[in-house]
């Protein structure tokens, strides 16, 4: 079957990606020297997003894989998503009582 | 008739190793499943025995066979095997190995060393659980669902059954990997989406229930253990903690693990009704999807276990409101299978039989669930014996019994022999009776306001008690007469062809019991849908 | 048997979707984690400037870079660097090594201050501190628990390698170990910053 | 099998949705009961050989299969909302209780700090009960009024009700707790106006108030009685101590001198011995409704001894065991129970297990002291180590626990 083996991604991509999540890596610590107040903590995930993505985009293969691979990570993205959301729906509107 | 013993017939004969080791090895997809059947049944077995203690106790107010923790222990244990050892394997593991490669053409399924390993996982996670009841401070009372802060406060043995839960979460998970690998890549030749047998897509759906749920409920007990080892507090208001998050994380599993239960056995019901009828099933693509979008939508309910515990009221409203949706796709299939048998040619053979009852009880259970699902009625009925009522409707009434028309409809495939149909129709008669007595009696008492888990009640929920430890004399003797039948039929029933009921999907065209690698030589080669009679007919009897 | 099967991208797959239930069984923890630090933001700040970010940020390095040496690995070993590979391998084993021997110092250092989960001075810090160290410990603690898998894993299949049963042409164990290997990094990317960097 | 009440704005708000709900289930479940029994037995294999139909799909009827069932449902999750808002929406100028639910017994801790081990509560007022947990999650269940609540650890939670008739409703704990759930029962006490104000007046007793007349109080002695000297229905119950009295036995005079025995006789007994020229109506009061230590009290009190240690005495430790959830575990007649029984407890000797071995001690002040506050630290022998520390106690009440203890 042709979509069983990739071509080999040259070792150049892998490291400049590694450059670059080194340089999310500086960035995300040197934003938190800053204080944001609550921006902080959604700057600091937004920026490990993007590492993540390049994680599982390149160092992973994803980009080589076939569709079904990412529908299957989008799916597990939303249900977590659902997970954690719908808690809140909780967690957020808890009454405390006087 | 002939005198072939079992041992020297279809997959039983051909291993590469002999005896007791050829099992225990083996990777073959139907020797594991055969061996999943056997644990499955066993426990059920043990646990429908435990049912029984439970409800010889309630016969009359006050103690009487067993004491207050005593029971509690009993009504433990009894839902964790029933819930973890019985009915989340039962369809999938037992009957899912053993059909699924076949009804799709393949000779295994993807990983048949880690499918080897599940039920390895499996039968450990039995072991501990039963060595859980005999050690350390005597057996787990926490109820099945292991609420903190008492299941971190009690001196049972939780550690060891909370472990073999995990393990046995393991176990499906590992089992949903392969089923959702198998599906997407072993289908055979002209094996297309829209050929899969219907029982097929409700374990595709199953399967991604067990991938993406279950690892919840493993984090969860590892940290109701952690909380026993270390004291940490993670549930504990005093450290910051919370317990009602306990219960989400809890049912963020196990609600979606109701679906495991129920998808596969309408799965069994899709199958049966068909044959049946010698109709194609009505509505197909709306039975495939409406399988995927309870799984789906059953991920967005959780909490509707958690009315009464001190949630916000935003979080009742989303929740009520998403729990009524998964009444939808249910409520289509129960419509699809009764226009099945519309001008169909009904045969009320005993499989057959298990699946009507399947949809009325099922139909009872739901509906039931309707009733639990808004939030002003379940806040009367939460934690009452109408829930018990409900979700052994749902649980017992409909996977339970479809599990039973799964092992009237397939079980001779694999052993090769009928069992005697008279005695199966007189022994679903029996169980028929005897559990919507036993049930009706016990939803009757919840709406009264008698609440669950009680060993001891007030007087005046005697009478209807009384009636559901009568209904389950019933219903142990319908089980006994069931399973002696099938069990008889093993060694002495009638050898039966490839095709006894006039099934079309690809298992009835291969021997009975079926090859080792199900399809001799050549690769089958699929040319029509699985509910395509035309030119299909039973054996002859 | 007699019809040997072979699927390199069903056992991917396989592996993608227990890397699945990896992600959502951290999320628990995750999940705790947001809504604790919803309910005691302060704290949470107070509890995580406790953390020395340079050890945090020095294992962020550690493992980006066992993450990049074990890609390499596979294109080693597509371009048949028998050699290559192995090496690289043995790289990020020892880079895991190094970043298990971090967190021991990390660790010690802290428990030697007295905080540990249930511990007096954790409790005395209150409800939000006690948490966050709760939380800190456990979900570090799975984490160091699968860098020790990873590299078992990564371990064995570079004896395979040396032993030629994982060659340039079958090598799809090499890749699931190497996806393994990839979601340990995945879930430090998150831990860093949600543990170390919030002020 | 008994109806539920229904007269009460909680229950019918309840139960108007289990109505809708179970009624429109009863309905769908009916048609698909008969279509499928009339299908099974019109196109029966006997009677219909072949199929005569092979459509297998109808775009149409699913939609509509479809379309109806969801706004079936609709309707049931908005009827189920709106009526479960009521539940949460206090009226104003309810009353306010604090429930609390331990292992495994209810305490109600009314405004003025009084409490009890029931509710008692006024007939048609609105009353909301805030409610606490000690120990583990319980819940408030109350089937006459279909009010459910979980109690949770570090969390309030609330639930509230109003009975429009006086009587007594059930209270069951429905959140499974262990050992004790099923046991941990009891009741609303809905009171009349009238009946109320008596109860919320016999618990008004000004602080330092001497116990024995708090008693009396409570149980109307001095409706018939006054203690300045003039007789009215009963004698004058003034300076007793060493008086003598002219008392009719079975028909003949006596002559007696009042002490603490007569006294006791006379409120247990009370007609055995009757006051010359008085009738014989006064009613005898058993150990039910004046406990032992009530009637010490009331006794010291007639004979003009002060309350012993004042705060201390007007304590009833058997009240306490009572209402802190102590009777959950330890039982009071000798029966096997969660702990040791507290009767005879105050002339025992016990067997502690202390680092591994068995040590026997003397049932004491200290002792009993030590296992009130530290019951982790001896464990009595035979039984698991879960008691919880009652260090949420006073000390004046701990007093009282032991001394009541140490009389049993
Ligand atoms: C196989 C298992 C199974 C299944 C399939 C279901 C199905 C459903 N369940 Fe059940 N449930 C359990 C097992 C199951 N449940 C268990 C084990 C518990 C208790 C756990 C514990 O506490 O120990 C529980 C508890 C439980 C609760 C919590 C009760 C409480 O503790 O307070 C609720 C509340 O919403 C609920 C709702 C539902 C609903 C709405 C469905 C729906 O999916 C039902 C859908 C089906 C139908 C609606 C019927 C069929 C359709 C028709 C007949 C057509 C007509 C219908 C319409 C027009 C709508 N269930
Ligand atoms: C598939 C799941 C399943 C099944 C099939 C059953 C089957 C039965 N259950 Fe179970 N039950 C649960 C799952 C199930 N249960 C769960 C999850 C709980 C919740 C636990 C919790 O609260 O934590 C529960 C709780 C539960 C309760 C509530 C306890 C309480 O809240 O106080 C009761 C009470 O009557 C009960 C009774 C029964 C009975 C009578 C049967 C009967 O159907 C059994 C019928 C069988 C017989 C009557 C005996 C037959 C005998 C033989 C075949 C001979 C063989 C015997 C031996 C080998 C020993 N169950
Ligand atoms: C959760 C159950 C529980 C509660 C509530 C409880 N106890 Fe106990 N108690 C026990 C157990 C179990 C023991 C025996 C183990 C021990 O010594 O710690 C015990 C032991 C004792 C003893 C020593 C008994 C002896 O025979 O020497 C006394 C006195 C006592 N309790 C008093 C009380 C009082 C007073 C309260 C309420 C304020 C109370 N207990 C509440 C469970 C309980
Ligand atoms: Cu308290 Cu159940
Ligand atoms: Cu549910």
């Amino acid at each position: 079957m042709s979509e069983e083996k990739h071509e080999p991604v040259p070792y150049r991509t892998f490291i400049l990606t590694w450059v670059a999540l080194l340089v999310l890596t500086v960035i995300t610590v040197a934003v938190a020297q800053v204080d944001l107040g609550a921006l902080n903590i959604w700057v600091a995930l937004s920026v490990a997003s993007c590492k993540s993505a390049l994680v599982l985009l390149i160092f992973m293969h994803l980009k080589q894989e076939t569709l079904l691979f990412k529908i299957g990570l989008l799916i597990m993205i939303v249900i977590l998503a659902i997970f954690i959301g719908l808690t809140f729906t909780d967690v957020l509107y808890r009454e405390v009582l006087p | 008739m002939t005198t072939t013993p079992l041992k020297s017939t279809g997959f039983y004969s051909e291993s590469p190793r002999p005896g007791l080791l050829g099992w225990l090895l083996s990777t073959d997809h139907k020797r594991i499943g055969m061996l999943y059947l056997g644990c499955i049944t066993t426990m059920f077995l043990v646990a429908v025995g435990l049912g029984l203690a439970i409800r010889l106790q309630l016969f009359a107010p006050g103690q009487h066979i067993m004491s207050a923790q005593t029971y509690n222990a009993t009504f433990t244990v009894h839902g964790i095997i029933m819930i973890f050892l019985f009915i989340i394997p039962s369809i999938p593991a037992a009957f899912g190995n053993l059909l699924l490669p076949i009804q799709i053409g393949a000779r295994d399924v993807s990983f048949p060393r880690i499918n080897l390993l599940s039920w390895y996982f499996y039968i450990s996670g039995a072991v501990l659980a039963v060595i859980a009841i005999f050690s350390g401070g005597g057996p787990p009372d926490t109820g099945w669902t292991f609420y903190v802060p008492f299941s971190t406060q009690t001196t049972t043995n939780v550690n060891l059954a909370v472990f073999a839960a995990f393990m046995l979460g393991f176990s499906s998970i590992l089992t949903g990997i392969n089923f959702v690998t198998t599906i997407h890549r072993l289908r055979a030749e002209g094996m297309t989406w829209g050929r899969l047998p219907l029982f097929v897509w409700t374990l595709y759906a199953t399967a991604w229930i067990q991938v993406l749920a279950t690892p919840m409920l493993g984090i969860t007990l590892v940290l109701v253990m952690l909380e026993r080892f270390f004291g940490a507090g993670l549930f504990d208001a005093a450290s910051g903690g919370d317990p009602i998050l306990f219960q989400h994380l809890f049912w963020i599993y196990s609600h979606p693990a109701v679906y495991i239960m129920i998808l596969p056995a309408m799965g069994v019901i899709s199958e049966i009704i068909p044959t049946f009828s010698r109709k194609p099933m009505f509505g197909y693509w709306a039975m495939a999807i409406s399988s995927l979008a309870i799984a789906f939508a059953g991920s967005l309910v959780w909490a509707h276990h958690m009315y009464a515990s001190g949630m916000s009221d935003f979080a009742i409203l989303v929740f009520s409101l998403l729990t009524f949706i998964v009444a939808i796709p249910s409520a289509i299939k129960i419509f699809n299978w009764i226009s099945t048998l519309y001008k169909g040619s009904i045969q009320l053979a005993p499989p057959m039989l298990f699946a009507l009852a399947f949809i009325l009880q099922f139909a009872i259970g739901g509906l039931g669930g309707l009733a639990l699902g808004a939030a002003a009625s379940d806040i009367h009925l939460h934690d009452t014996t109408f829930v018990v009522g409900h979700f052994h409707y749902t649980m017992f009434g409909g996977t339970g019994f479809a599990f039973f028309a799964a092992l009237h409809y397939w079980l001779p495939k694999f052993t090769g022999r009928m069992y005697n149909q008279k005695t199966a129709v007189i022994s679903w008669g029996l169980l028929f009776v005897g559990f919507n007595v036993t049930y009706m009696a016990m939803q009757a008492v919840g709406i009264q306001g008698m609440p669950r888990r009680y060993y001891d009640y007030l007087p005046e929920f005697h009478t209807l008690n009384m009636v559901a430890t009568v209904g389950s004399w019933i219903l142990a003797l319908g089980l006994i007469v069931m399973f002696v039948n099938l069990f008889k039929s093993l060694r002495s029933g009638p050898v039966i062809g490839m095709n006894p009921w006039g099934g079309a999907t690809l298992e009835w065209f291969v021997p009975s019991p079926p090859p080792m690698e199900n399809f001799g030589e050549e690769d089958p080669v699929v040319t029509r849908g699985p509910y395509d009679y035309q030119g299909v007919t039973a054996d002859e009897p | 048997m007699s019809h040997e099967h072979r699927d390199d991208t069903g056992a991917r797959f396989g592996m993608w979707l227990f890397l699945y239930t990896e992600v959502i069984l951290f999320s628990g923890l995750f999940l705790l984690y947001g809504v604790a630090v919803t309910k005691y933001t302060d704290a949470y700040i107070l509890a995580s400037n406790k953390l020395n970010v340079w050890f945090g940020a020095v294992n962020t390095v550690v493992l980006l870079t066992s993450s990049l040496t074990i890609a390499l690995a596979i294109t080693a070993i597509q371009r048949n660097r028998i050699r290559t590979c192995i090496n690289l391998c043995v790289v990020t084993i020892a880079l895991a090594i190094l970043f298990l021997i971090n967190k021991y110092f990390e660790w010690s250092h802290e428990i030697s201050l007295g905080i540990y989960p249930a511990s007096e001075t954790l409790l005395e810090m209150g409800p939000g501190v006690a948490s966050f160290f709760n939380l800190y410990y456990f979900t570090a603690g799975l984490h160091g628990l699968h860098v020790l898998i990873g590299a078992t894993l990564i371990g064995v299949v570079a004896v395979l390698v040396a032993r030629g049963k994982v060659t340039s042409d079958r090598y799809v164990l090499l890749e699931n170990s190497a996806l393994y290997w990839h979601l340990v990094d995945l879930v430090w990317i998150f831990l860093f910053p949600l543990y170390y960097l919030i002020i | 099998m008994t109806l539920l009440p229904a007269n009460n704005p909680t229950a019918q708000a309840v139960d108007s949705v289990l109505i809708y709900i179970f009624g429109l289930s009863l309905l769908l479940l009916l048609g698909i009961t008969v279509v499928t029994i009339y299908f099974v037995i019109r196109y029966h294999r006997s009677r219909h050989p072949e199929p005569t139909s092979n459509v297998d799909h109808s775009l149409v009827l699913e939609s509509v299969w479809t379309i109806l069932p969801t706004l079936i449902v609709l309707t049931m999750f908005w009827y189920g909302w709106t009526n479960y808002v009521g539940l949460t929406e206090v009226p104003d100028g309810a009353m306010e209780v604090k429930g609390t639910a331990r292992m495994w017994s209810w305490q109600f801790e009314y405004e003025d700090g009084r409490r009890e081990s029931r509710l008692y509560v006024p007939v048609d007022t609105p009353v909301m009960v805030r409610l606490h947990s000690v120990d583990v999650l319980h819940s408030f269940f109350v089937p006459a009024f279909r009010i459910k609540k979980d109690t949770v650890p570090g969390m309030e939670t609330f639930v509230w009700f109003q009975a429009p008739e006086p009587g007594s409703y059930d209270i069951f704990c429905a959140e499974y707790c262990g050992a004790g759930h099923a046991d941990m029962l009891t009741t609303i006490e809905v009171l009349s106006a009238d009946d109320y104000r008596a109860w919320l007046a016999a618990g008004q007793a000004p602080a330092g108030e001497h116990r024995g007349l708090v008693v009396m109080q409570e149980q109307g002695c001095l409706g018939c009685h006054s203690t300045d000297g003039s007789d009215g229905i009963g004698p004058s119950l003034f300076e007793l101590a060493g008086a003598s009295r002219q008392v009719e036995v079975e028909g003949q005079i006596h002559e007696t001198t009042i002490d603490d025995a007569y006294l006791a006789r006379a409120i247990r007994d009370a007609n055995a011995e009757v006051v010359s020229g008085f009738a014989p109506m006064m009613p005898s009061y058993n150990e039910e409704t004046i406990s032992a230590e009530d009637l010490q009290a009331v006794v010291d009190y007639l004979m003009g001894r002060d309350d012993p240690a004042a705060g201390q005495q007007q304590l009833d430790g058997g009240k306490l065991l009572e209402v802190n959830g102590c009777l959950g575990c330890h039982s009071t007649d000798g029966s096997q129970s969660v702990g040791p029984t507290f009767a005879g407890i105050g002339a025992r000797s016990v067997t502690l297990m202390r680092d591994g071995e068995d040590i026997t001690q003397k049932v004491d002040a200290d002792y009993l002291r030590r296992a009130l506050l530290q019951p982790g630290a001896d464990i009595v022998k035979g039984y698991p180590d879960i008691m919880p520390p009652s260090d949420y106690l006073e000390d004046a009440e701990i007093d009282a626990i032991i001394n009541h203890l140490l009389q049993q």
